[in-house]
């Protein structure tokens, strides 16, 4: 069978299938379908420094062949995550990825430095492009020297490695992705979602109660594949995928693109086993393809070879 | 919790736009499903719809093994849903949510205030209340008469009052404008439909103790993507209501 | 039946519907499946100044809602056009709306003037976004500065109302927006298709032969309504609204977000008799939602009334 | 060129992942159509597959209304055309493209040379061809012996050959070896198939008059979008596939 484990900082993956942060709140739920020791690790719900209610409903929109969000980063705070959440991922065998987000530099070094106090996660998802919040968020991840002084700020407020997580609604996402592997980024997870709307024609407004939305699912994969092997050949650290995938075929269509590992978000909504089943079947379709390995097969859509 | 591929029994429109559909579900998951639960339903495969759609237990029949459920076609997932024919299978989360929590009451007689699509899941939650000698009022609200269904199901349990808005049908008028001009008389009341309607329940209903089922869109339908959210009474936290509801204490959220 | 005029700079328009640039090549395909008098206007391939071949082949991908295209521009030059195309759209009662491309500020100039000896195009789109071609193109529709010049010239070499086709792979649509405004463009048309891959896994490498593809259709409709809302509270120039629309809804959404026209792209290929339909079951649809005319329903997704 | 919603009269599987299937088209409609013509095909309504998908022509039955289609199941949308069943119907452009001009040639003896999915629309190809007397000799190749088909079909012709690259079946090899092994003799030959396999024709048969058919990924399919393109001999103009083709002359265009 083929060897589907991936290494990378602060990462040692059984496989390369990971849930999405914000699609698997903190696995709880999920854990009902399929024991989580499975999966090659979690991205777990962002975490701020306090409570947060999040958006108004509607939070949600159905798009052809995608979904709009705007939940708004409603989480409990990071010391309640810590203390309530961190302890259940603990029974299982899984590297468990924070996702760390806030309105300020101060606040996300805020949550970096608290999360210090657990041995439960692995590394730092630093959530620079959270398109549903009115303020930060956003702008960190469209401007490259915004982007880079909260990663340095995140890096040394941190104790694991940190992983930038770029938004795609950017002009030059190559400028960002550099600009931020130069503050010291450990490593990149992208996409997150492009900004879009739904309008309700009967309410002549947008359907969402925070009018944009986050934009996910197969509707938008082209663009992360794009952006992925963009990104592939201008930086050294890896990158974590994710953008649309439903498939084993897509998971090796971005591991070609150049992620070293994926992540599966939207998909859980219409099939709560896509990960488990995805990871059952990645070694037959590494086959098909002629892969030996998923190693073998990150970057080798860049040229022969 | 479980992902269950359940075959279409049968299929078929019981009012305008309303099609009741029976799926056969393994007995063991029919026996843990309680009255106000919901089906969560893939639409179809492939990418284009990549949500499901929550829709109420509309009915069991452990004998024969079959699910039912009531929807009306309303955009395009329940169209789609609607051209399923018997012997085809639909992909289902089931069960979803909590339920009326009829084994922790004590009630003598029961009112069921139901709104359009709001009336199927309260059929069942009927049947139930009936099996413990509940005695039973129901008022059911309908847009106009081409919509009206299970009235005479209801009647089985007892007195049934049917609304319409525009009086094509039954009562003209809204389901509480019934509940005060009959000086209806029970110890709790257990309401599905529009938020309108429930607003409208919540606040004429005060006094009475009752239980509300709430709609919200969703994506996971388990719990885990904070989508369908409602704020409790005192705005101080979010339920979800795909996990802590859809069916709530009239007086626990703010709607 | 509900009026469904709109009068643009230029466009004296029957309806709201036309086919979008690149979909329709220059309309005798389509001409033998309904008559092209019924459409609102036409807006025809893009105009080099000199006949162009375009990319190698793959030049199409379906991807999930959506389709990649790299044509990379193939059109048979200006002159050409002239003489041998537009012609045969004069034997129609329908506006014509030139298409104009280019490597260079004075390319676009030159295609531009050389419109001028032409009765048969009632405006110009300036096309500062096509993302398939190695030079010019893309840049000028991602930066503002860029765009402003270029709208400024073409605009003053034209003869007819510009509109300035605008990228959506940029951070901020409305810094662009505005600056072409300024810069004197007479309407907007919007989005062009968003930068995007596929990689064909059996070859291991990117499926087009032009590595990156336009990705238009469904998949991009809620990027295209975000922008088009945000574009018309920034702006006082009309907008002609574009991507993923298949349906009257589609319609209806994209006037409620401020588009005063639509045109149509992908759907084309999917049902040649699009236009044609949508055209014809607009009234019913107008009065679904209870707009007395197309006019009515403009803009109207912006607060309540 | 139209649009027509054909009723699938029937469906079955004749070879590894091929399929055949018989449209019910009306008469006036098949009159038009030429062999190396293709219908443009839906793969479904909804908008999750955006483009249609170019099918040879494989048969015409005009006394019956029928047109036959063989496909291979290659990706996501021949996997759904796959599914479906008869009854069901499917909507086509047709026809699309340019088919062989037979009626312009002078022809004796043609050499028909299809590879895989190149082979259902000389099948079509021969039947004209055999009625016009003009002797007709195969050339067939398969990958393996599973995707075998049509072989008895065309050995009502004449002369037939099969080759699999396997050698699992009839010569091993490509169907040029079997077009020198045996020294075939033809005065126009006509060929369907992959890239790789015209390429070679193209080239062992560079003294014959012939016409090859090629293949591109198309977005229209009636010569709109410019996506189906072949540059010509001399490399200075592109021809569109969909429109100037499938068919062309085989010293026309640079493969
Ligand atoms: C707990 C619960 C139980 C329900 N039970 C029933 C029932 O028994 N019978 C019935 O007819 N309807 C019921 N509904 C409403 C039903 O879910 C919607 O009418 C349906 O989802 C609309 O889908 P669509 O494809 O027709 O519309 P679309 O507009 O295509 O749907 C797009 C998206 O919006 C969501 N959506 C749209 N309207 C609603 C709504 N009112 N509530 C929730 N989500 C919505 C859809 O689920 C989908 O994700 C219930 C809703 C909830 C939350
Ligand atoms: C003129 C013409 C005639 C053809 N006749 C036949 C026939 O009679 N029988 C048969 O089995 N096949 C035929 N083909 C090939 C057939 O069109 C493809 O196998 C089919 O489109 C693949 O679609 P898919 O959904 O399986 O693959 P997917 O990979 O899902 O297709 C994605 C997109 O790529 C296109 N595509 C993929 N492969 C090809 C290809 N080889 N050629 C053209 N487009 C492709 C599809 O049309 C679609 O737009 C013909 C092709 C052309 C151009
Ligand atoms: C409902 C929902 C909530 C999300 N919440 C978060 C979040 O809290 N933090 C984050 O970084 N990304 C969040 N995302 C983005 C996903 O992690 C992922 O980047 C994106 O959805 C693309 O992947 P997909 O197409 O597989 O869903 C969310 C996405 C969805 C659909
Ligand atoms: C095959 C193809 C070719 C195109 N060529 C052009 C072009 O020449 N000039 C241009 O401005 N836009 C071109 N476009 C973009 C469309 O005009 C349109 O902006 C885009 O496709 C979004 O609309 P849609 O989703 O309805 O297709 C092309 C699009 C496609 C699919
Ligand atoms: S729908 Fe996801 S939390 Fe309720
Ligand atoms: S497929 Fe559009 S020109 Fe051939």
């Amino acid at each position: 069978m083929s060897d589907l484990t991936v290494q990378l900082p602060g990462l040692d993956l059984k496989n390369p299938i990971m849930p999405a942060s914000g699609c698997f709140s903190f696995g709880r739920e999920y854990s009902k379908f399929y024991c989580l020791s499975q999966l090659g690790a979690i991205m777990i719900k962002a975490a701020t420094a306090d409570k947060r209610l999040g958006n108004a409903t509607p939070r949600v929109a159905e798009t052809h062949a995608g979904m709009l969000n705007a939940i708004g980063l409603q989480n409990p705070g990071v010391e309640a995550i810590i203390d309530h959440e961190l302890p259940f991922l603990q029974t299982f065998d899984v590297p468990v990825i924070a996702n760390v987000a806030g309105s300020t530099i101060e606040e996300y070094e805020g949550v970096a430095r608290a999360l210090k106090r657990t041995e439960a996660i692995s590394a730092i998802e630093l959530n620079i492009s959270c398109p549903n919040v009115k303020e930060g968020g956003v702008q960190f991840g469209t401007r490259p020297e915004l982007a880079a002084e909260v990663t340095q700020r995140v890096k040394a407020a941190s104790h694991v490695p940190v992983y930038v997580k770029l938004s795609p609604n950017v002009t030059d996402i190559v400028e960002i992705a550099q600009a931020v592997e130069q503050a010291g980024a450990d490593g990149l997870t992208m996409i997150n979602t492009l900004t879009g709307m739904k309008i309700d024609l009967k309410k002549r407004q947008p359907l969402l109660a925070n009018q944009v939305g986050g934009l996910s699912g197969p509707a938008i994969k082209p663009i992360a594949i794009r952006m992925i092997y963009q990104v592939y050949q201008a930086v050294d650290i890896p990158i974590i995928g994710m953008g649309g995938i439903t498939s084993t075929d897509d998971v090796i269509e971005f591991l070609l693109a150049g992620a070293s590992a994926v992540a599966i978000g939207t998909a859980n909504f219409k099939n709560p086993l896509i990960c488990s089943e995805i990871i059952e079947q990645l070694p037959q379709a590494l086959q098909k393809y002629h892969f030996a390995s998923v190693k073998d097969a990150i970057g080798k859509g860049h040229g022969h070879g | 919790m479980k992902v269950c591929e359940a075959v279409i029994d049968d299929i078929k429109q019981i009012a305008r736009d309303t099609m009741q559909v029976h799926l056969k579900v393994e007995a063991n998951i029919l026996q843990t499903i309680k009255p106000g639960q919901f089906v969560h339903i893939q639409v179809n495969n492939g990418t284009e719809h990549m949500l499901r759609r929550p829709i109420s237990v509309a009915n069991i029949d452990q004998e024969r093994q079959l699910l039912t459920i009531v929807f009306k076609v309303f955009g395009q997932g329940t169209a789609k849903l609607a051209a399923y024919e018997a012997e085809q299978s639909i992909n289902l989360l089931i069960p979803c949510g909590q339920g009326y929590p009829i084994e922790e009451l004590q009630i003598k007689k029961a009112l069921l205030i139901g709104g359009g699509i709001g009336v199927p899941p309260l059929y069942y939650l009927a049947r139930q209340l009936a099996k413990k000698n509940i005695e039973i009022i129901s008022v059911l609200g309908f847009q106009t008469q081409a919509d009206v269904f299970y009235q005479q199901d209801f009647e089985a349990f007892g007195q049934c009052f049917v609304t319409t808005m525009d009086g094509s049908y039954g009562y003209k008028g809204v389901v509480t404008d019934v509940i005060k001009q009959e000086h209806l008389l029970f110890d709790y009341y257990f309401s599905c439909g529009p938020t309108a309607m429930l607003r409208a329940v919540q606040t004429e209903l005060t006094n009475y103790p009752g239980y509300i089922s709430l709609e919200e869109r969703m994506g996971c339908g388990i719990g885990a993507c904070y989508a369908c959210v409602v704020p409790s009474k005192d705005q101080a936290t979010y339920k979800k209501i795909c996990q802590d509801g859809p069916v709530f204490r009239a007086n626990e959220v703010s709607i």
